[in-house]
């Protein structure tokens, strides 16, 4: 094929205009509350004819003025095959957002045509050079959906919370926030959950729960997995195996007899009873996880200490454990997070408002007439403090202390 | 150590409204009363559970459906539930409220509140396409045929989704309307084919002309309000809204949350009738408060006359738009709760009396159909297995297959009668 | 004090056995260095010692005292790892200090010997780094005086120097050695380096599959290594070994010359001949011991390596001058220095008179 | 010679050895205990309720319960006053034997007659009903005189509680085994129906979230600015609570309200607003032969592909920032085309990263219960396993149904977890 | 074929200048070897020509053609990497012939190819296993073999021994020179291990800071190094440098006794005197052109390296017979042999007739 290069141009430039018109539009229209309907098809001939002209010019004086009469290029064609109207909206509803709409739907255009198409001539091209084009579009596009596919929901679901019922139903696409209500009418939500609904209980209920399960699983799998990892006991390599398979018994199988016995001892429905079954779910996962890392922790620094004289117990106390905080930060991190997440337990168990968790309490804001923003705050409300450590540790975790202990 | 009063009414501002009772109480007699809400979906689990482990409540504030079946399983104490109607005199209770929850030579419970099934209808559109009132299968569905124009407007929404006690209760109340009923004075009695499968192809259409999938209160309150929907069935706690009394519910047929068009608009008919039934028939809910076997009896016998007392009108001010009174009034005035009661402002975030939101005839359709509000096993006296029928979820499972045209209805009805047998 | 005694001491890894009943005298002051190919034992028996490893048999004496069920704070040995194995959460002076502190002496004393060792070992600089920001040397420098403060009774090592590249592991190991005349400690040393073996034993010790082959001063063991393995496991490139044959006093190559043989007096007759590759020069052909044919030539400046087939026997190794150009393919004759040779008999043992 | 000292090993361990393995147990047995507690237990629990009759009512023992209550309103000394103890049988179905009343009479209070089951002595009251049978209920009166003190009480009744006891079979602990539970388990049309949706949508689920975490790992394997952020954003579905999740996606899908519908709607993708998490199926026909598509299913299965893709991500990316960059090198010298290059070369090498994750992803996706109870409760043809367990436990009351589907689940799980270690690769060190 | 020429080629990383111009002819058929102290841009160099880095400035060609923005699929070379880089998850058949299977040539012809490389490796047992089962050197050599297959017209190898051991590393330089030999491709090279580089080049390239210091032929560098550089660089134990001075045709040592000196006739007058230890020898105290004493003496069997400190000037390092037993501490004169003499002007360069 002698003109390969032009019709990778005009495939890619297609693609583009069709994904950055749909973005684009999608967009402006949660953003605005108007319907935008993109319209596509002038689009991709836009898009087409920019990835076109993009290569016409050639790599080499691909310089501002080629970049800027692409984008014209594409400017017009998209007017012109769309009447006038690449949303579908009349010129006079929202002109503002449906000029930044325009604009930037060709910048992204002209962006993405640029990194795509970087080397493209227009004639015949090797198939490694045609695979490299192909791979850089897929790869674009996979930014794209994928974003939207993982941000999405996190958006509907702070947006809804920040309206209100009659909002929403009115048109479930205005996603916008009208900041000029004050700051109490738009966190309404938030308020009403913290004050009528007792959300300020859950999430001390929560945190105590959370952080106590941490806790009581690092004191028991600390001293487990290190017998495991390090000491040498008949039976040793059975048991770190089997340590896996605990960790998947699924909780569902333990309910019915653990509600039986709990009903029966009066630790259901009490916290008591949650920091119980929490740290026994984890203490595996805990376990597995720290024994991989106290094995992968040198042995010369451990021996190194008790050629130092300590013992063993004090080697666990003085080297191992200060060099595993990564690993008992990131075990910590984990733990937390599926005693704070974990629902079926909290659902089962408990019944007195007063010791909810938050994944309780936001069930319970599903089951009567409670408005569905209310229901997003407390889905935000249980989601922030989590995804809020997470980040934040997940810097921490990146220092490996173990760094420059062994060789050079 | 004080009482601790299960309630289903989970709401905050019902929530607080209770409270503010427990307040009084105490004020009263110095006991310390816990309100707890409970979800009334999970209520039968809970109490179950509760019981199991020997930790229940003193008082729960139920449905209907559970005082036998709990009188059964030794969760109430019915001998003081007796005690407390007989103290507060059985003759100011309304009789047919009351006899829902006779059990024994006694009561299971004591009655409280109760309301009926509505069908919620456009009397706007039907009066515009000369269209009777939806009283009758058959006029139900002269108006679906008329109306139905998805996606802008439904002619029906019915309930689908098997989990629900909503669905139970429309299908009940429309088997109810055709003379249906899984029980007679000896037990479990077989449907009965022909008025089942009248009743069963009457649901169909009203089904077909429904939105697909699972729907329930949500879907056909949310429609209704958009003006998407022409009738729906509904609970009478839907007045308030209906007249955008309440901003978690707004009607949203136009642009003003709060108007009061949509009830204008809105024509009720409690009491449906089909082809094999002529008279028709109410569906009624009542609430009681149940005293428990593992309660501190005479405190609770306190509680739950200071309730039905002192407190009955702040009992029922909670939703009065739902709760209508059972005990009419005291030994020293007679009406004394009605009238009180009609007083009563409903709404949420703003506040009138019903009065003054529909007209007469229609509160008077409204209250008058717990005269002759009914549920399967009242008259029959076999109320626990009717609700233990409705409890499997069977004939939700049942219908619902038979709307998805999984079998015909001959062999619906077989299996249902099959399935039901097996009940206990 | 340090005095090391092993007394058939033995360790098994399950059925394995590693060390193979080694009895061994290690003086006070000495520095004594274990060789041998990888796989050997040297760790494993290092470790013994140290008491990191349990020994399955035999005992284990330090100055007199049976040590051998002591864990390793018990024995009053410090070692240094082929890893350094710093402990990276702690700061030079803590690492230094560490095994003082857990021996509980007081602050003030602590501070004073990781002073007078960071003296020593030219770390005054460094004492507030983490072991990160340190250069190999350096870290190899704290593991050092890590052992040095506790003044133990004899200093373990095991290839301390083997991480680190060509220039440092020369200066460490003069450092190494300045340490040894300075303090005068026992140490014990696992290598794999000849050079490292040569320049700072006082005794090395060859192993092989977990027994002693050779226990001996550097200079005894290149000039009259024991056995067939010492003599080709030390030196650099390692001895030729021809076959050859005896009569009375006289040697002889097969299909080459000969010449004196010195121990006819000993009991067992020799079959082989080592001869290493200093101690071969190259003559014209006919003239020397043997002749060949020069295979490959490698000029590396100083010297040239010579690969010699010999007629009809093996090939040989020969170092010349790198000045001498001799051209691969040609043929010369190899005259061996008949006072360097070695015979060994058909079990390998050297002969001797 | 030194091989000939001793060719044998030692037997037994050495005194160091002893001691570390006394220490290594002392360290594990907490760990130890309460695994056995609260898995293990439970789990052998499980295979017993699973074969016996128990529903969430017969957790609670056949007791005799008791009321105790005071009759009559003495204003003075010497009035009379009732005390009575209602009692029952709890128990609709069981007997209680040798049922014996204690309690204590109230200060002040004395005693007219004494009813013929009872015996006094002192102020201790014990009244002996011998065997009760079920459903039994007696009411029994002590008539007598209030004294001053009896006045001062403030509750009377409530002075001393009545203490009642009795033998009677707990059915929990009793020998009575039935198959009832797993026969009506199998037995259901509903069963095998489950079944088949616990396979979909584990199997689907799983592929789902590695294919998509495969996607995004090759995105991120290359370093760009900006890719921090979003490997922070693509664990998001992962970290966050299920329970908000869920709840956004029911919001987002919804058909009346959610903004999905409304978009594909009001966009005139499709013309009436579609049910996903409601509607059974879609209908539709391939040259005239009706298929159905199950939406409800698919849409919880995409939720499950959405949700768990990261973790399945973080592992590929792992996986993939360790192949030793040479090799890419190498395959470029070779002349290996992109595509070739993971077709070929980083394909392979994640297959066993891949494999442990698929064996891993099932089992778990395999147990999975909160997602679809909080998506669907199980409705609208999503019903798994797991789900069923509750419905049955919990939703119907019936433990010992619940037990039986719990020991289905069990049972395919140990299958999966050993097929799990018997192929997982070892050197992936999960 | 294979002729590479680089022209003025430069690399820059960011800002940071790694190749800083440089120019290189290769015949067809050489086999050139990168040597220099590490991160002087050899492997980058490599690199550059393999197109696995793109060049910033400047031109390579391949066989006359610019190849400098071809993708490194289409310039037909071959790499050998330090890391062999077998693809683990396929068998050593797979791995040698996957460069034939992405062009697409017919099975058949795979496997015929591979077959041959395969004898030529000695892997022909090996070709079911995978990478894991195989020892170091295998490894290396199908790294090699799937650099053979494709018939490149250049070799290109990365340091390709360094991860082996001795005497592995001996076997595999042997079996290199003899591919090179066999083959006559064009090899280029790059290594860190001097006697690589001195025994298999026809020409080193000596790389500094990104800069050529010399090319040429393994004798040239050690016999006439360009600069003080090459000439430290090259040869091992390095060369020793004092201070000298020059007066006419003689020169002298500061304090001790002088020479001959043959450059006077040169331009730059020289400031440093280099001499190789292995052309020094010990004489009696008094004689020579030195004096200093003994600090060390290293004995390594065949030779005992001395640390001469002379006095006043710098220490020293002589080559002696290991069988010379020189005391530490003693006293001795020590005889430059003066043809072997190199003198460097201020700048570093080599003072040359
Ligand atoms: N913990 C162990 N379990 C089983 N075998 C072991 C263990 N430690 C060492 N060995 C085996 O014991 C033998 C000797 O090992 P050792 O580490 O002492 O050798 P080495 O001489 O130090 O070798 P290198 O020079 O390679 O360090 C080896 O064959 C090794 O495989
Ligand atoms: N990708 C890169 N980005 C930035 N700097 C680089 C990069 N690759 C190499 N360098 C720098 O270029 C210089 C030369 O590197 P190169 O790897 O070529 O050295 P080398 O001579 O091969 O060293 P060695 O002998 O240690 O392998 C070094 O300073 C190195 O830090
Ligand atoms: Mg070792
Ligand atoms: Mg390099």
């Amino acid at each position: 094929m002698a003109y390969t290069g032009s019709l990778i141009a005009l495939v890619c430039g297609a693609i583009w205009g069709t994904v950055v018109m749909l973005v684009t539009g999608v967009t402006l229209t949660l953003v605005t509350g108007e319907v935008a309907v993109p319209q596509v098809g002038a689009a991709a001939l836009a898009g087409a004819l920019h990835g076109f002209v993009l290569v016409w010019r050639g790599s080499a004086r691909r310089d501002l003025n080629a970049h800027v009469g692409a984008a014209l290029i594409a400017f017009v064609v998209v007017t012109a095959f769309s009447l006038a109207a690449p949303f579908a909206l009349p010129l006079d509803v929202v002109p503002l957002w449906q000029g930044v709409g325009i604009f930037v739907f060709l910048g992204a255009l002209g962006f993405a045509n640029a990194i795509c198409l970087k080397g493209v001539p227009l004639k015949a091209m090797s198939r490694y050079d045609r695979e490299v084009v192909y791979i850089r579009v897929l790869k674009g596009l996979g930014f794209v959906v994928f974003t939207i596919l993982v941000a999405l929901p996190f958006y509907v679901m702070v947006m809804t919370s920040l309206k209100s019922q009659q909002q929403l139903l009115a048109n479930p696409l205005d996603l916008s926030i009208d900041l000029s209500q004050g700051v109490t009418s738009l966190f309404r939500s938030y308020v009403e959950l913290f004050t009528k609904y007792n959300f300020g209980t859950y999430l001390m209920v929560s945190a105590v729960v959370s952080v106590a399960t941490v806790i009581l699983t690092l004191l028991f799998s600390v001293p487990g997995a290190y017998a495991v990892s390090r000491l040498r006991f008949p039976g040793r390599a059975l048991l770190s195996r089997s340590v896996l398979l605990i960790y998947m018994v699924p909780a569902i199988v333990l309910v019915i007899p653990l509600y039986a016995v709990f009903s029966q001892l009066g630790l259901r429905n009490s916290l008591t009873g949650l920091l119980i079954v929490y740290p026994a779910t984890t203490i595996p996962v805990a376990l597995y996880m720290l024994q991989g890392y106290f094995r992968g922790l040198p042995a010369e620094l451990e021996e190194a200490g008790l050629m130092d004289g300590l013992s063993r117990i004090g080697v666990i106390l003085k080297i191992t454990l200060p060099l595993s905080l990564p690993a008992l930060a990131s075990v910590s991190l984990y733990v937390f997070m599926i005693a704070w997440n974990e629902f079926l337990f909290a659902f089962m168990f408990l019944d007195d408002p007063d010791i909810f968790t938050l994944s309780r309490g936001v069930v319970a804001l599903n089951s009567s007439e409670v408005p569905r923003q209310h229901l997003m705050a407390g889905a935000v409300i249980a989601t922030v403090p989590v995804l809020g450590i997470f980040l934040w540790f997940e810097r921490f975790l990146v220092q490996g202390l173990t760094a420059g202990s062994v060789k050079g | 150590e004080g009482l601790r009063f299960w309630t289903t009414e989970e709401q905050p501002e019902r929530l607080a409204k209770q409270e503010e009772m427990a307040a009084a109480f105490k004020a009263k007699t110095g006991i310390e009363v816990t309100v707890i809400p409970v979800t009334e979906k999970d209520l039968g689990t809970r109490a179950t559970a509760a019981f199991a482990a020997g930790d229940l409540p003193d008082v729960i504030y139920h449905p209907l459906q559970y005082a036998l079946p709990w009188a059964e399983a030794g969760i109430l104490d019915t001998e003081t539930a007796t005690e407390v109607v007989d103290a507060l005199d059985a003759e100011t209770f309304a009789s047919g409220a009351l006899g829902m929850a006779s059990y024994e030579d006694g009561y299971a419970s004591v009655p409280v509140d109760g309301w009926t099934q509505m069908v919620v209808y456009r009397k706007d559109l039907f009066e515009a396409n000369g269209l009777e009132a939806p009283t009758t299968y058959d006029a139900i569905l002269k108006a679906v045929e008329k109306l139905h124009n998805p996606p802008e407007m439904f002619g029906f929404v019915a309930a689908t989704k098997i989990d629900e006690n909503f669905m139970s209760q429309v299908l009940e109340h429309v088997l109810l309307a055709n003379g249906v009923t899984p029980v007679d004075d000896n037990g479990f009695k077989a449907l009965d084919e022909k008025k089942t499968i009248e009743a069963l192809e009457f649901y169909k259409a009203i089904s077909k002309a429904s939105p697909a999938g699972d729907l329930y209160w949500k879907q056909s309150r949310e429609l209704y309000f958009a003006g998407k929907a022409a009738m729906i069935i509904w609970s009478p706690f839907i007045l308030d809204e209906l007249a955008g009394l309440r901003d978690s519910a707004p009607p949203t047929i136009n642009d003003d949350p709060t108007s009061k068009a949509l009830a204008s608009m809105t024509g009720i008919v409690t009491t449906l009738s089909g082809p094999s039934n002529p008279d028709g028939a109410a569906w009624g809910d009542v609430r009681y408060f149940g005293i428990t076997n593992d309660a501190d009896t005479d405190a609770a016998i306190e509680f739950v006359k200071f309730s039905m007392d002192e407190g009955y009108l702040s009992t029922l001010s909670i939703a009065p738009e739902g709760k209508f009174p059972i005990r009419r009034g005291d030994g020293e005035n007679p009406e004394k709760f009605t009238m009180g009661w009609a007083k009563l402002p409903v709404g949420v975030d703003r506040k009138a009396p019903l009065t003054e939101l529909y007209d007469e005839a229609t509160i008077e359709r409204i209250v008058g159909g717990l005269d002759t509000a009914s549920r399967w096993g009242v008259t029959e006296g076999q109320l626990s297995l009717a609700s233990k029928i409705i409890n499997s979820q069977v004939i939700n499972r049942y219908v619902r297959e038979f709307i998805d045209d999984e079998r015909d209805a001959a062999e619906t009805v077989a299996k249902m009668n099959a399935e039901l047998a097996k009940v206990q | 004090m340090g005095a090391i005694r092993l007394d058939r001491v033995e360790k098994w890894f399950g059925d394995l056995q590693v060390i193979k009943g080694i009895d061994l005298e290690i003086q006070d002051g000495e520095f004594v260095i274990f060789v041998g190919p990888s796989g050997c034992g040297k760790s494993t028996l290092l470790r013994l010692i140290s008491g990191l490893e349990e020994t399955s048999r035999g005992a284990i004496e330090i100055d007199g005292k049976d040590v051998t069920a002591e864990p390793p704070s018990g024995r009053g040995l410090s070692m240094v790892f082929q890893s350094y194995a710093l402990y990276p959460h702690m700061t030079v002076r803590e690492n230094v200090g560490f095994g003082l502190k857990t021996a509980g002496e007081p602050k003030a004393e602590i501070e004073r010997k990781v002073s007078a060792a960071a003296d020593v070992l030219k770390l005054d600089d460094y004492l507030d780094r983490r072991p990160k920001a340190l250069s190999g040397g350096q870290r190899q420098r704290v593991a050092i005086g890590r052992a040095i403060v506790r003044e133990p009774s004899a200093f373990l090592f095991d290839e301390p120097l083997s991480n680190l590249d060509a220039a440092l592991r020369v200066e460490m190991r003069f450092e190494i050695a300045r340490l040894h005349k300075a303090l005068g400690t026992t140490m014990i040393y696992v290598t794999h380096d000849q050079v490292e073996a040569m320049t700072l034993a006082d005794k090395i010790v060859v192993l092989q599959g977990g027994v002693i082959e050779q226990v001996g001063s550097p200079r005894e063991l290149y000039e009259r290594p024991d056995n067939l393995f010492v003599a080709q496991f030390i030196g650099s490139p390692k001895m030729n070994v021809l076959p050859c044959s005896v009569s009375g006093e006289r040697f002889d190559l097969d299909g080459h010359g000969g010449g004196h043989y010195p121990q006819a007096a000993a009991s067992a007759d020799p079959v082989k001949l080592g001869i290493r590759p200093e101690h071969i020069k190259v003559v014209p052909e006919g003239q020397g011991h043997a002749q060949g044919t020069v295979e490959v030539a490698e000029y590396l400046g100083a010297d040239t390596y010579l690969y010699v087939s010999i007629d009809g026997l093996d090939t040989i190794l020969v170092r010349t001058d790198g000045a001498d150009e001799i051209a691969e393919g040609s043929r010369v004759g190899l005259n061996f220095d008949e006072d360097r040779l070695h015979f060994f008999a058909a079990d390998g043992k050297t002969i001797r008179a | 010679m030194a091989e000939g000292r001793s060719a044998v090993p030692p037997k037994g361990i050495g005194p160091m050895q002893r001691r570390e393995a006394r220490l290594a147990f002392l360290m594990l047995a907490p760990t130890f205990l309460i695994i056995l507690l609260i898995v293990m237990g439970p789990l052998l629990a499980n295979f017993w309720i699973s074969v016996k009759p128990v529903g969430l009512a017969d957790l609670r023992p056949p007791s005799v319960l008791v009321n105790e209550r005071v009759r009559g309103k003495p204003q003075a000394a010497g009035d009379a006053v009732t005390l009575e103890y209602r009692l029952r049988n709890s128990s609709q179905d069981k007997e209680i034997r040798n049922v014996v009343l204690k309690d204590s009479l109230p200060d002040g209070f004395t005693l007219g007659s004494t009813p013929e089951a009872c015996t006094i002595n002192g102020r201790q009251l014990t009244c002996a009903f011998g065997d009760v049978p079920a459903k039994w209920r007696e009411r029994l009166r002590l008539e007598g005189t209030a004294d001053a003190p009896f006045l001062a009480l403030e509750r009377p009744g409530r002075e001393t509680e009545p203490e009642v006891a009795g033998d009677a079979d707990n059915i929990l602990t009793n020998f009575e085994f039935t198959f009832e539970n797993f026969r009506k388990v199998f037995d259901g049309d509903e069963f095998w129906g489950v079944l088949r949706v616990t396979f979909y949508y584990t199997i689907f689920g799983t592929v789902g979230a590695l294919v998509l975490g495969l996607f995004a790992a090759q995105l991120l394997n290359t370093s760009f600015k900006g890719r921090g952020f979003l490997r922070g954003l693509f664990l998001f579905p992962y970290v966050s609570p299920v329970i908000a999740v869920a709840f956004t996606w029911v919001v987002l899908f919804d058909p009346f309200s959610g903004t999905l519908n409304a978009l594909l709607t009001k966009m005139g993708v499709v013309d009436a607003p579609i049910n996903f998490f409601g509607q059974r199926a879609i209908e539709f026909s391939v040259f005239g032969l009706p298929l159905e598509f199950p939406l409800a299913l698919t849409t919880v299965i995409a939720f499950e592909a959405w949700r768990y893709f990261p973790l399945s991500f973080m592992f590929i990316l792992a996986r993939m920032q360790s192949i030793n960059t040479d090799m890419y090198e190498a395959a470029e010298m070779d002349g290996a085309t992109p595509m070739q290059q993971f077709w070929y070369i980083s394909l392979p090498q994640l297959l066993g990263i891949l494999s442990v994750l698929f064996l891993l992803r099932f089992i778990w996706t395999f147990n999975k219960f909160d997602d679809i109870f909080l998506l669907t409760g199980g409705n609208a043809g999503t019903r798994t396993l797991t789900v069923d367990v509750y419905e049955q436990g919990f939703a119907l009351s019936n433990l010992g149904a619940g037990a039986a589907v719990a020991v289905v689940v069990f049972v395919v799980l140990v299958t999966f977890a050993t097929l799990f270690l018997h192929f997982s690769p070892k050197e992936e060190g999960l």
